[in-house]
């Protein structure tokens, strides 16, 4: 559909919260713990900061939570009986303050769960999550949007974008239906277009790579020393995927207590020496340098590949929060 | 550090050493840990307050090992984390050399394992106030929030284990949380799994932490477990007489003295 | 620290001098006494046989009183009172339920923490150490000192492995001068509660008593219970006919030779209401 | 409404506490039926994951027992479960876990009475705790999380 | 899919009488992997053993569980029927419905629900058993024997007899012990030495006895078959192989005042001495504490006196190491010191002394030679009392137990006094007189009767000095039922037997358990009264509990053939519950990371390294590894391995775990 855009200040922005609160939507937004932005569950506007380039953690745990429950069981000598998670109901959930970036994530997330099987909970959940964004007016040396197809005032994925403005009122450009009806439920704080032009308050990230021709590079960089050089500091901990907005690998676990029991997916990690160890002892991915290749292939060469767009939106997330300082951009730069 | 960087490139060069791990630069202002195998490369090589990282944790490590013997740089925290492995038999004194830096950063050879407790026993761990004011603070909250409050505080842990590889003491093979056979803790991030997780890596450091706080500086959600290990430091000491990695001197857990005092035990 | 007395039935009447006595030497040491305000019956030599609850309620008030008064110690110089009292300490400490209950039958409350002393136990911890300074006039001669039952029974609370041949008394009576016989009748019966009914008895029990302490050449019998007292004193009388000869030897409290020691007038110390006439003071 | 019953899961030695359950049995002393006793050789075989656990299962209460110092049948095992005790409580107490509701104990195989002593007072402490809530609220989490 | 068998015993009415045994089977029917459950009235019994072997065979079982006593009493029982039916005995669990439920609670709903949370908790257990199979160890065929008293000596003999060797460890110069002490034993009036010393001697000389007096145990490591026993030679001051025995050093020893132990301090000993003439070995030591040279560097003269030179003052106390395959205690017992009861005036009036006094004055070889006289001054007491139950019976002051042998030696001390001091007038205060025994009433009753002692039933309550004579008062509480009052020369107190002041330590070092009296404790009051509840080490005489010579001799006996049977084996099987290190895949190996804080955590220095080695020999790892010889099976390894690289058969992490969460989740 045609993006609207219309105006929105200052105060209106307040009452708009407040009226998705009384609405009854659970609100997700950037909260500040420590020297930490962290999307966290709000209730009152002022819990919500705005001093934040991304938060740590990305916002895909409302679609794809770190642990989701499957089903659970109760089992006796007769019969088992079974409670399937599907057919719970899930909350409307606003992402209040996502990044250009953290809404383009949503995309590949969204095509991972839907490929050859179409993952319900996953769907029911991504069907109630709404998403308001606010465009970049910062960034740091970790960001590469522009290098990705994105960019700091990208509205792909969004259902609305909000632009702050010189005045500190909003630009707010809305993308999809359900943002329309948003505007139309809250008509009265939405306002004519403004003049100004968005880009200029907007941050410039500059553009370090060019996709296309890294996925070409990696076509035949399989065996390559670069891995290893590049990945020599890393722990083999899961920090990088886990604050990764696009990661989307996950592990089945049965948590049994006697006769009852519960089956759950939950976050798993490429960076992890069990990730790919088999039963026999063999482990196809044996050292830190064949899962960091593995990484950075999945992201630009197998996903690209596979649907046409990457696996990774340059939020810069996985080498901010790396404790051995690997930074993604070194190793895609350096190829 | 220009002292640093010759010595490293005469180990190099002279074939002594394989590999040197040391810090370098890294994103910003950041520095990360890099390993020079190159003499020329040795310039790359610096040391200054930002440098905090335990590198003790790569002489553990299978990929590194891997590049030889190596040369690693070693402030007074990763001296004891090389002092404690050695206690943990996971080292010997021909494995590697030790480029020490002293708080001064002033380089300082050892020969041995025994050299470095005797320049450690002047340079004791010790809790600094602000934890301990801390610790006796969360111990004056009444039990039953005092565990709301850990809970809330656990909450955002979403299982990376970022602590668990970034400690120089967590070198096991399979780590208990990813034994299910029997499964001994849930593995699921929610409250009861980083529970048990942050309950059962506090344990298995009992006696064992040198306080080197790199769990802590790795967490990406700056949870506090340091806190944790600070308070079972303190347990040591007041229960046990204080605490440091001693090569004569047996781990806290693997021994125990007739007389041990305890007041709960009917 | 505030210490409590009880004086007893006894102390207000047959054994006045023992009373004054006592607080005459506590006066004299500079350690103040309160009486418990309003104290009651210690239920002896009836209640426990009557009823378990009386026998424990009685000695349970004037616990709760010394509590209320915020007293840390509290001074029974009656052998028999004392007994009752530690007795009922000891029985609701070891039964949280009981305590309870009485406490709620008192309408009182009731920690049961306050620390009991006997005569001799209160002269050891608060008198004893001053004694050095204290006295005045040497006792020079030798005494029998004579415990009877209660003071150092009931065992389980006394703790004390002597309590057939106790010598708290004997080292008391050692710093003030005098020199404790040693002799077998330490704890031998004195006729107790036949003081009134049977007194024949009590001139036989008492009368070997008396007898041994005289033949072991004792000049004074010392005491530390009423009941004692007036068995050894009182019924001198009876005793004379059961030995068939007059005896002469003294009875006094060890309060009074403290007292007498430290150099009080033997009026300050109640001397001259004894039965048997005690010129100890001359012997100097 | 019934009153609470805690449960109370008990970790003891083989050859003190254990057989001294047995004599409490032999001597026909009774105690509260809450405890549940589970076997081992030593208290140094007593992992405190297994303590963490029961918490985890939804005890109540815990009993750790075994032999008296010096009366180990393994020379040393109560010693160094002893030093464990020492740091785990610690560690609990810090965590807010409430420390309460684990009791230790050595009672010896002569110690019949004082097995049944240690029960039912720990029964008796428990059942003034109440049932440990907090906990079953963090272990019941997924229960209550499929219900919203 | 395991099988599982529930077998529920009524035990009679023991456990039916509280729990419903029918509900407990039933319930157990209803647990997942269980394909067979019943009760039964004895499942102990044979047809009840029976019933297990058949359903194992019928239904295939693969695993039992036996919901009945403590396995304590029955686990060997069931094991082996499971045996017996071709299934391991391992694969057999015990649930304990009787001790830990049945007999602990009164009938009730929540008793049912605990007997079949235990038997589910075992159900979920056995799934995970493993076939185990016991190991073999040798056994040395060696006994060590420690006390030299009438049980030491009995036990040694007996053993050596069988053709085993044994270590004989005395902690005093000679052997004997009290026996040698005692003047007449009671019922037969027969002289305590003349039946003792030919043992003595039988002892020395014996070929597969090794006598080590003047001697301790230091320590004692190992287990049943195979113990490792470090033993403290004294020094004795003397080279026992010049020395002769000849005697000239004690009689020219200057120091000749020291109270003699043996003379129960009625009689003198010099410093360098033989504690009585039979001694065995008869050749002396120096006593370092009163010997005037030790003490102030100055005398030797007994080195000046030796024809043999045998003098050797710079001799040090000496460790041996020995290697045993069994262990007899018999380290006797002590009698009480009456000081705790001042009313008796022990130790304040010479002439009251302690029945073993009275053995030493009415013994031929004693201070008087055998005649009574009184300490003080000599003279035969005319009036002598006896106090029985001197601090036994006596919860208050004393000792709560019966010392057992008080009653009858007063009654023969009462004799020998009677038959030593013709007109003498004897008098014993009592309590109860308890005789049972073989010909002990008879005794009694002769002493009654024939020998006119008095027996006054009623207790002392004090005994003080007057003119000259020692005043008894007590109460006759039979037919005058008034106070009585004895003008005595000379009063006897059967003071209580108690435990050795070193038992408790001796206890300790040993790892075998004691009660709260200091008695060693026997592994079962009736089944196993010989043995302790550490295999391999086993009970003789009064260090058990009082007792009387017959006893003693017997359960001397008793031991002493529990250890030839140990030693009729060449190999014992043990139970394999040890420790294992696991083993994974290559390229791990095992998870175990090679800290060996396990090593420092193992008790009995079992768990050692282990190199893996790749096909060309080159080292990949060390790990730790488990001697199955030296582990015990305590498992303080498995609950110290971080990694959980260690586990215990039969307790493994598995197993526990799974008990754990069985026996918290009931629904």
């Amino acid at each position: 559909m045609q993006t609207e855009n219309y105006l929105i200040r200052k105060p209106s922005l307040e009452k708009l919260f407040s009226n998705l609160i009384t609405g009854g939507k659970t609100v997700f937004a950037p909260k500040t713990k420590g020297n930490l932005a962290l999307f966290d569950k709000v209730q009152a506007f002022g819990e919500i900061t705005e001093d934040y380039i991304v938060t740590a953690n990305s916002a895909k745990s409302v679609v794809f939570p770190r642990t989701e429950k499957l089903f659970s069981y109760h089992k006796s000598k007769e019969k088992t009986e079974i409670s399937d998670a599907a057919n719970s109901t899930f909350p409307d959930v606003v992402l209040w303050g996502t990044r250009p970036c953290d809404a383009a994530a949503f995309i590949p997330l969204t095509d991972t769960f839907n490929g050859d099987y179409k993952d319900i909970i996953f769907n029911n959940r991504r069907e109630r999550v709404f998403l308001i964004s606010f465009s970049c007016s910062r960034s740091d040396d970790y960001c590469f949007c522009t290098s990705v197809n994105s960019g700091p005032g990208n509205t792909s994925g969004s259902d609305v974008l909000l632009t702050k403005l010189s005045g500190g009122d909003y630009l707010a450009e809305v993308m999809t239906s359900k943002g329309q009806l948003l505007v139309s439920e809250n008509s009265e704080l939405f306002e004519a277009k403004p003049e100004e032009d968005k880009e200029k308050n907007l941050a410039v990230v500059a553009t370090r790579f060019n996709q296309v021709e890294i996925q070409a590079k990696l076509q035949n960089l399989f065996e390559n020393p670069v891995w290893d050089d590049k990945s020599r500091a890393c722990l083999g901990c899961g920090s990088c995927a886990y604050v990764c907005p696009v990661c989307s690998c996950f592990d089945i676990q049965d948590e049994a207590h006697g006769n009852k029991g519960t089956r759950l997916r939950c976050w798993d990690s490429c960076g992890f020496g069990l990730f790919t160890l088999h039963t026999s002892g063999h482990n196809p991915r044996e050292t830190q340098g064949a899962r960091w290749r593995q990484r950075i292939l999945h992201k630009f060469l197998y996903i690209p590949n596979k649907s046409k767009i990457a696996g990774c939106v340059g939020c810069g997330r996985c080498s901010r929060s790396c404790p051995a300082d690997i930074n993604i951009l070194d190793t895609l730069t350096s190829l | 550090m220009n002292e640093l960087i010759k010595k490293a490139a005469a180990l190099l060069e002279s074939d002594s050493v394989q590999v040197v791990i040391g810090y370098g630069k890294g994103t910003s202002n950041r520095t990360r840990a890099i390993f020079v195998t190159e003499a020329a490369d040795c310039e790359k090589l610096i040391f200054d307050s930002r440098c905090v990282q335990n590198l003790a944790v790569y002489l553990t490590k299978l990929e590194i090992k891997k590049l030889g013997k190596p040369a690693i740089v070693a402030p007074i925290p990763v001296l004891r984390s090389i002092l404690q492995l050695a206690v943990e038999n996971q080292l010997t004194e021909n494995d590697l050399v030790i480029l020490g830096i002293t708080p001064e950063s002033e380089l300082v050879d050892f020969d041995s394992f025994a050299s470095i407790e005797t320049f450690l026993s002047t340079h004791k761990i010790e809790i600094e106030e602000k934890y301990t004011k801390t610790i006796a603070k969360i111990k004056s909250i009444p039990v039953a929030e005092r565990f709301a409050y850990w809970v809330k505080e656990l909450e955002p842990c979403f299982k990376c284990y970022a602590c668990r590889a970034a400690c120089p003491l967590c070198y096991c093979t399979r780590c208990t949380v990813d034994d299910n056979q029997p499964q001994w803790i849930s593995v699921a991030s929610h409250p009861l799994g980083n529970l048990e997780w942050h309950i059962m890596r506090a344990m298995h450091l009992a006696g064992r932490c040198t306080d080197c706080e790199a769990c802590y500086n790795a967490c990406p959600m700056g949870i506090p477990i340091h806190l944790l290990t600070k308070s079972m430091l303190q347990d040591v000491a007041d229960n046990f007489g204080s605490y440091g990695p001693s090569l004569d001197k047996q781990n806290t857990l693997s021994s125990f003295k007739p007389d041990d005092k305890e007041s709960f035990i009917r | 620290m505030k210490i409590g007395f009880y004086p007893g039935c006894s102390l207000t009447g047959s054994s006045r001098e023992y009373n004054e006595s006592l607080l005459a030497i506590a006066k004299e040491a500079g350690v103040e006494l309160f009486e418990i305000k309003d104290w009651n019956c210690c239920g002896a030599t009836a209640a426990h046989n009557l009823s378990k609850e009386l026998s424990l309620s009685l000695p349970a008030r004037n616990l709760a009183l010394a509590e209320l008064e915020e007293m840390d110690e509290l001074v029974v110089p009656c052998a028999a009172c004392f007994n009752r009292l530690v007795m009922t300490q000891h029985e609701l400490s070891e039964k949280e339920d009981v305590r309870k209950v009485i406490s709620e039958k008192l309408q009182m409350p009731l920690k049961n923490n306050v620390k009991i002393y006997n005569v001799l136990q209160f002269l050891e911890k608060h008198i004893v150490p001053r004694l050095d300074q204290l006295v005045k006039n040497p006792l020079t001669y030798d005494v029998a000192c004579y415990y009877g039952c209660l003071l150092v029974r009931p065992q389980k609370v006394m703790k004390s492995d002597r309590f057939e041949d106790p010598m708290s008394m004997d080292v008391i009576m050692t710093k003030l001068g005098a020199n404790p016989i040693d002799w077998p009748f330490k704890t031998e019966c004195c006729g107790a509660g036949f003081s009134v009914s049977k007194t024949e008895i009590v001139g036989e029990l008492s009368g070997k008593i008396v007898r041994n302490a005289t033949d072991r050449g004792a000049k004074a019998i010392v005491v530390a219970c009423p009941m004692c007292h007036s068995n050894l004193d009182m019924r001198r009388p009876a005793i004379n006919t059961y030995l068939n000869m007059k005896m002469d030897i003294p009875v006094i409290y060890i309060t009074q030779a403290i007292a007498l020691a430290m150099g009080l007038t033997p009026c300050q110390a109640g001397i001259q209401r004894h039965f048997v006439p005690v010129n100890l003071t001359v012997n100097r | 409404m019934t009153e609470f019953e805690p449960k109370i899961i008990a970790f003891v030695c083989n050859w003190c506490t254990y057989a001294g359950a047995d004599l409490t049995g032999t001597s026909r002393i009774k105690y509260a039926q809450n405890v549940k006793i589970i076997r081992f050789p030593c208290t140094g075989r007593i992992d405190f994951m297994l303590l963490l656990k029961s918490f985890g299962e939804g005890a109540d209460g815990i009993i750790v027992s075994g032999c008296h110092p010096n009366d180990c049948h393994y020379t040393s095992g109560n010693f160094h479960a002893r030093r464990r005790w020492i740091m785990f409580r610690g560690l609990l107490d810090m965590l807010g876990i409430d420390v309460r509701r684990i009791q230790y104990s050595w009672v010896s195989a002569a110690e019949g009475s004082k097995w049944a002593d240690i029960v039912n007072s720990t029964v008796n402490t428990i059942r003034e705790l109440g049932p440990y809530t907090e906990y079953e609220k963090v272990a019941g989490y997924l229960e209550k999380e499929g219900k919203e | 899919m395991s099988k599982i068998g529930v077998f529920i015993c009524h035990c009679g009415e023991n456990i039916s009488a509280t729990v419903d045994v029918a509900r407990v089977a039933e319930a157990a029917g209803q647990i997942d992997g269980v394909a067979f459950s019943t009760d039964y009235k004895y499942m102990c019994s044979d047809p009840g053993q029976t019933m297990i072997r058949q359903a194992i065979k019928e239904k295939g079982l693969t695993g039992v569980v036996v919901g009945s006593c403590s396995p304590r009493m029955h686990e060997p029982t069931f094991r082996k029927a499971c045996q017996e039916a071709g299934l391991n005995p391992f694969m057999c669990e015990m649930a304990n419905l009787r001790e830990h439920c049945s007999w602990v609670h009164d009938k009730s709903e929540a008793t049912t629900q605990k007997a079949i949370d235990l038997v589910r908790t075992l159900v979920e257990k056995v799934k995970l058993n493993k076939p185990l199979f016991s190991i073999k160890v040798p056994v040395t065929k060696t006994a060590l024997v420690i006390g030299g008293g009438i049980a030491g000596i009995q036990a040694s003999l007996d053993i050596a007899s069988a053709g085993h060797q044994v270590i004989l460890v005395e902690k005093d110069p000679s052997i004997g012990g009290h026996m040698s002490q005692l003047s007449e034993t009671f019922p037969t009036l027969d002289c305590s030495q003349c039946i003792l010393t030919p043992r003595m001697v039988e002892v020395a000389q014996h070929p597969n006895i090794t006598l080590m007096t003047y001697a301790e145990l230091e320590k004692l490591e190992g287990s049943i078959g195979n113990f490792k026993a470090t033993i403290r030679k004294k020094a004795k001051s003397i080279d026992e192989n010049l020395c002769t025995g000849c005697g000239t050093c004690i009689t020219k020893c200057p120091t000749k005042k020291i109270p003699s132990e043996f003379n129960t301090g009625l009689g003198m000993r010099t410093a360098i001495y033989v504690p009585f003439p039979q001694a065995v070995p008869n050749k002396p030591v120096i006593d370092k504490a009163n010997c005037s040279y030790y003490q102030k560097g100055k005398c030797k003269v007994c080195e000046k006196v030796c024809p043999t030179g045998a003098i050797r003052f710079d001799q040090e106390d000496e460790l041996v190491e020995l290697e045993v395959g069994a262990v007899v205690i018999a380290t006797g017992f002590d009698i009480m010191q009456p000081s705790g009861f001042p009313e008796y005036g022990y130790g304040k009036y010479k002439d009251v002394i302690t029945g073993l006094q009275f053995e030493r004055l009415a013994s031929a070889s004693g201070p008087t030679l055998g005649e009574i006289r009184r300490p003080s001054d000599g003279k035969i007491p005319e009036k002598i009392v006896f106090v029985a139950c001197a601090g036994s019976r006596d919860p208050a002051k004393g000792i709560p137990y019966c010392s057992k042998i008080c009653c009858m030696y007063t009654a023969k001390h009462a004799m020998l006094y009677q038959h030593k001091v013709h007109g003498g007038k004897s008098y014993i205060f009592y309590m109860d007189i308890r005789a049972a025994g073989k010909n002990y009433e008879e005794f009694v009753r002769r002493a009654i009767v024939e020998d006119a002692v008095n027996y006054i039933r009623g207790r002392v309550s004090k005994i003080y000095e007057e003119n000259g004579k020692l005043i008894v008062k007590g109460v006759d509480t039979l037919l005058s039922a008034k106070p009585v009052e004895i003008e005595a020369d000379m009063v006897v107190l059967a003071s209580a037997a108690v435990a050795n002041p070193g038992a408790e330590e001796l206890a300790q070092k040993m790892h075998v358990s004691y009660d709260s009296y200091n008695f060693f404790s026997e592994a079962h009051p009736k089944l196993k009264p010989v043995e302790t509840n550490t295999a391999g080490i086993f009970l003789a005489g009064a260090c058990q509990a009082p007792k009387d010579i017959p006893e003693t001799v017997a359960q001397a006996s008793g031991a002493a053939s529990k250890v030839i049977i140990l030693f009729s084996k060449d190999e014992l099987s043990r139970d394999p519950l040890i420790a294992v290190v696991n083993r994974s895949p290559a390229p791990v190996f095992s998870t175990c990371v090679g800290c060996f804080m396990c090593t420092s955590a193992c008790p009995y220095q079992a768990i050692g390294e282990e190199l893996i080695t790749n096909r060309q020999g080159k080292v990949i790892k060390k790990v730790a590894k488990v001697n199955p010889g030296l582990c015990q099976g305590c498992g303080t390894c498995v609950a110290f391995c971080r990694s959980k690289s260690i586990d215990i058969q039969g307790y493994s992490n598995e197993q526990m775990c799974a008990e754990v969460v069985a026996l918290l989740n009931n629904d």
